[in-house]
């Protein structure tokens, strides 16, 4: 009979442990965040000073420097593990790879949220944005986005890991597969700013729910072959 | 020349000469459309390839889960030829949805057309399929780590599909007309047999190219193993 | 350039890439079958020791 | 060496039982190297078995892969009987691995990193503090349990992780180059562990190329030269060429 340790044990613990050690060198949060908003100030420059573009193209300026930003993050976390070898003993333990996965995915929840929640406001002075209004929907979209990018953020840092040329091949292959969580968060965005009926962001909030689902469900179905050897 | 199996000659001479037929057919015999003129004979090589595109990356992932299961290097020599032959039927897809949408829209790359942006991203992920392959040595890590990404990539297109669909939706009115004719135009008889004709010449090249490269795909597997076990001095 | 051309563009260009892959595929394929290199020979590669 | 099996039994148990490990033809390959190439050993249980050879003769691959870290290229590897690449889950619990790296989180304080290994391990959560507790007090390391092991030197790293290893009740040990970076009294807080492994029937394999300073009873000693096995020495030795008509089991007394 060979005891593997309890899924929601092993989340709980590899999950907590990231945390403890991120937030003790507080590297991640704030790094993050910082280079989230310096991106948004570059985006700023090379759309020009027009303030009715910038408000435009606000939505989508915000999403695309969260997902620059969330690569660092997911890399971070990932970096833990390739350190001194641990990830290797990890592989080790008698716990199911899903579990691990979802452990890490947890990880990496907090930091993104806390991205979107520097983001915003952050869009909202930069390009002169209204979101008051639009709260609601737009912390939803968030927490689906931020969900479905820990989902398969996470398992492409885990593959690429290990890999040659790995800096290149992340984004590379992280950014095709997450094109239609782009698409959905930016269109919900606009929606949401635009003050359109619920109904209508829901309907792309639906595809992002959808999307998280899917990824996380083959994600930790297929964490194994990122950590075998 | 390698004595390639009887049969798979002749699917590969009916290939050639069905699809050869089908092009004349298409290009010479069929009248020119009403709105689209000449430009709707694209359309015939277009749909047929983009059907095996998909069609392909969908055997990909069936045979990378096969590969994961049961850990037979078949599975990863069919997932390979799958995502390969569909690579190459993807490039025709995109390529000729380039040149029909200058005549019909203007433009060479239409953002509102949802399939040819769809069928762009698709291209993206199974070259990412075909570089994490690349980047790997060992022949059984680089199977499961393509399958993985395969097996993703499969998953992603439909979710792609829709919301490229939906966001489609928003845009009314391009310049030529209602997009819903343009794209899926009234099909006169003419039309459909050129289609089909096209159709059954791809199925026919598909298959060839499909065979053809599992079985170079089982070589190199099966020579890669040799050297190894020959390297290693262990008996085959 | 005439809608004609597009067509032709759009037939040569896919049929030529489909017939140079074919030929690709049945030029390795017979290079697959030729007699097999000196066997023992391990792939010279120069990754190290460790994998990648 | 031609095709052989190397057994390695400690006095007085019998042949009969399923080996600890048993490998057959292991082989693997990195690129197109070969980092281990064909090995044929079977260790009994309770067995102390030292793995010699300079670097990059494969005892690191060895270790891995019979700790299950890695996958053979070739071959098979059966621990107790379980093949251990087929199901590696079911063996894993039983294995006790102090690899080349020392596998820790450096943000992380040494209790915490324990704790993460406890409870990955699946130590009921009551026995978790106090096998920490006993774990870095064997290890001498107990003073320093608050502190972030991003600043330990080499040699306490290893310590945490040798307390990483005893958290559990490994009955396979495997340490891979266990004496780098250990200063006198690391070494005979290893050899006290041998010691009361060999008393306790648990398998130990040590990977190193500094033999001579453990003083622990080693019953065999396997030379590996490019992945292959070289020479094998030590008292629990018996080279048994296939078809194994007769074992020749000469067993002096332990001390070697």
């Amino acid at each position: 009979m060979t005891e593997v340790t309890s899924d929601v044990r092993v989340i709980i613990a590899v999950a907590g442990k990231d945390w403890r050690g991120e937030l003790r060198s507080r590297q991640l949060p704030i790094g993050a965040a910082f280079f989230g908003a310096v991106t948004l100030f570059v985006f700023g420059f090379a759309l020009g000073p027009d303030r009715a573009a910038l408000a435009q193209a606000a939505p989508g300026l915000l999403w695309l420097a969260l997902i620059l930003a969330g690569m660092l993050v997911v890399s971070r976390l990932q970096q833990l593990e390739t350190d001194d070898g641990a990830g290797e003993q990890l592989a080790l333990y008698p716990a199911s790879r899903g579990a691990i996965y979802l452990g890490k995915v947890t990880a990496a929840l907090p930091f993104l949220l806390l991205l979107g929640a520097v983001l915003l406001p952050a869009t909202a002075v930069l390009y002169s944005v209204v979101i008051g209004p639009a709260l609601p929907a737009l912390v939803a979209t968030i927490v689906l986005g931020s969900f479905g990018f820990a989902a398969v953020g996470t398992f492409y840092a885990g593959l690429t890991a290990r890999m040659r040329a790995r800096e290149i091949l992340l984004p590379l292959l992280l950014l095709p597969v997450i094109a239609p969580l782009l698409l959905a968060a930016v269109r919900a965005t606009v929606a949401a700013l635009a003050g359109d009926p619920f109904s209508e962001v829901a309907s792309w909030l639906g595809l992002l729910a959808a999307f998280d689902l899917v990824m996380v469900a083959v994600g930790a179905a297929t964490y194994g072959t990122v950590l075998e050897e | 020349m390698n004595r390639a199996a009887l049969p798979v000659r002749l699917l590969g001479i009916a290939a050639v000469l069905t699809i050869g037929a089908a092009t004349w057919y298409g290009l010479f015999v069929v009248p020119p459309d009403l709105n689209q003129g000449d430009a709707q004979r694209i359309l015939y090589i277009h749909v047929a390839s983009a059907w095996h595109a998909f069609f392909s990356f969908g055997l990909a992932a069936a045979a990378s889960v096969g590969w994961l299961i049961w850990r037979n290097p078949r599975f990863d020599a069919a997932a390979l030829a799958f995502a390969e032959v569909g690579v190459l039927f993807t490039v025709s897809t995109i390529w000729a949805g380039m040149m029909w949408g200058k005549p019909v829209w203007g433009t060479y790359w239409q953002w509102e057309d949802p399939r040819l942006v769809t069928t762009a991203l698709l291209l993206a992920l199974y070259l990412g399929y075909l570089l994490v392959r690349r980047l790997t040595d060992d022949p059984v890590r680089r199977a499961t780590r393509a399958a993985a990404v395969a097996i993703i990539a499969a998953v992603d297109i439909p979710i792609v599909h829709f919301s490229v669909t939906w966001w489609r939706g928003l845009h009314q009115g391009p310049t030529f007309g209602n997009p819903e004719t343009i794209l899926n135009p009234p099909a006169p008889g003419a039309f459909v047999t050129a289609l089909l004709f096209m159709l059954f010449g791809v199925i026919l090249l598909w298959a060839w190219l499909i065979i053809r490269r599992y079985q170079l795909a089982r070589l190199e597997w099966i020579a890669e193993e040799a050297a190894q076990r020959a390297a290693v001095g262990v008996p085959a | 350039m005439t809608d004609a051309g597009f067509v032709i563009a759009a037939y040569v260009g896919i049929l030529g890439s489909w017939v140079a892959y074919a030929l690709w595929l049945s030029r390795r394929l017979a290079a697959r079958h030729a007699p097999p290199p000196p066997t023992g020979a391990p792939r010279p590669d120069n990754t190290s020791a460790a994998e990648e | 060496m031609p095709q052989t099996t190397i057994f390695v039994r400690p006095p007085g148990v019998p042949e009969s039982a399923p080996a600890a490990v048993e490998t057959r033809e292991l082989s693997r390959l990195f690129g197109g190297g070969v980092a281990l190439g064909g090995l044929s050993i079977r260790i009994e249980p309770g067995a102390a078995v030292m793995v010699e050879g300079s670097n990059g003769a494969g005892k690191t691959t060895l270790l891995r892969i019979l700790a299950t870290a890695l996958r053979p290229s070739f071959g098979t590897v059966l621990l107790d009987g379980i093949d251990a690449v087929a199901t590696p889950e079911r063996v894993r619990p039983r294995i006790g691995l102090l690899g080349h790296a020392t596998a820790l989180y450096d943000d992380l304080t040494a209790s915490e990193n324990l704790r993460f290994a406890a409870t990955m391990s699946g130590i009921p959560s009551p026995d978790v503090e106090p096998r920490i507790g006993t774990a870095l007090a064997r290890v001498e390391m107990a003073s320093t349990a608050n502190h972030r092991v991003g600043g330990f030197s080499a040699g306490m790293r290893r310590r945490v992780a040798l307390a990483r290893l005893l958290l559990g009740h490994p009955r396979l040990v495997l340490l891979d180059e266990p004496l780098t970076a250990l200063d006198a009294s690391a070494v005979d807080l290893l050899d006290g562990l041998l010691a009361e492994w060999a008393g306790q029937g648990t398998t130990v394999v040590i990977a190193s190329h500094l033999a001579d300073r453990l003083g622990a009873p080693i019953h065999g000693c396997l030379q590996l030269e490019n992945g292959r096995l070289a020479r094998v020495s030590g008292p629990g030795i018996a080279e048994v060429v296939p078809g194994r008509e007769q074992l020749a089991a000469a067993l002096p007394s332990a001390s070697w």
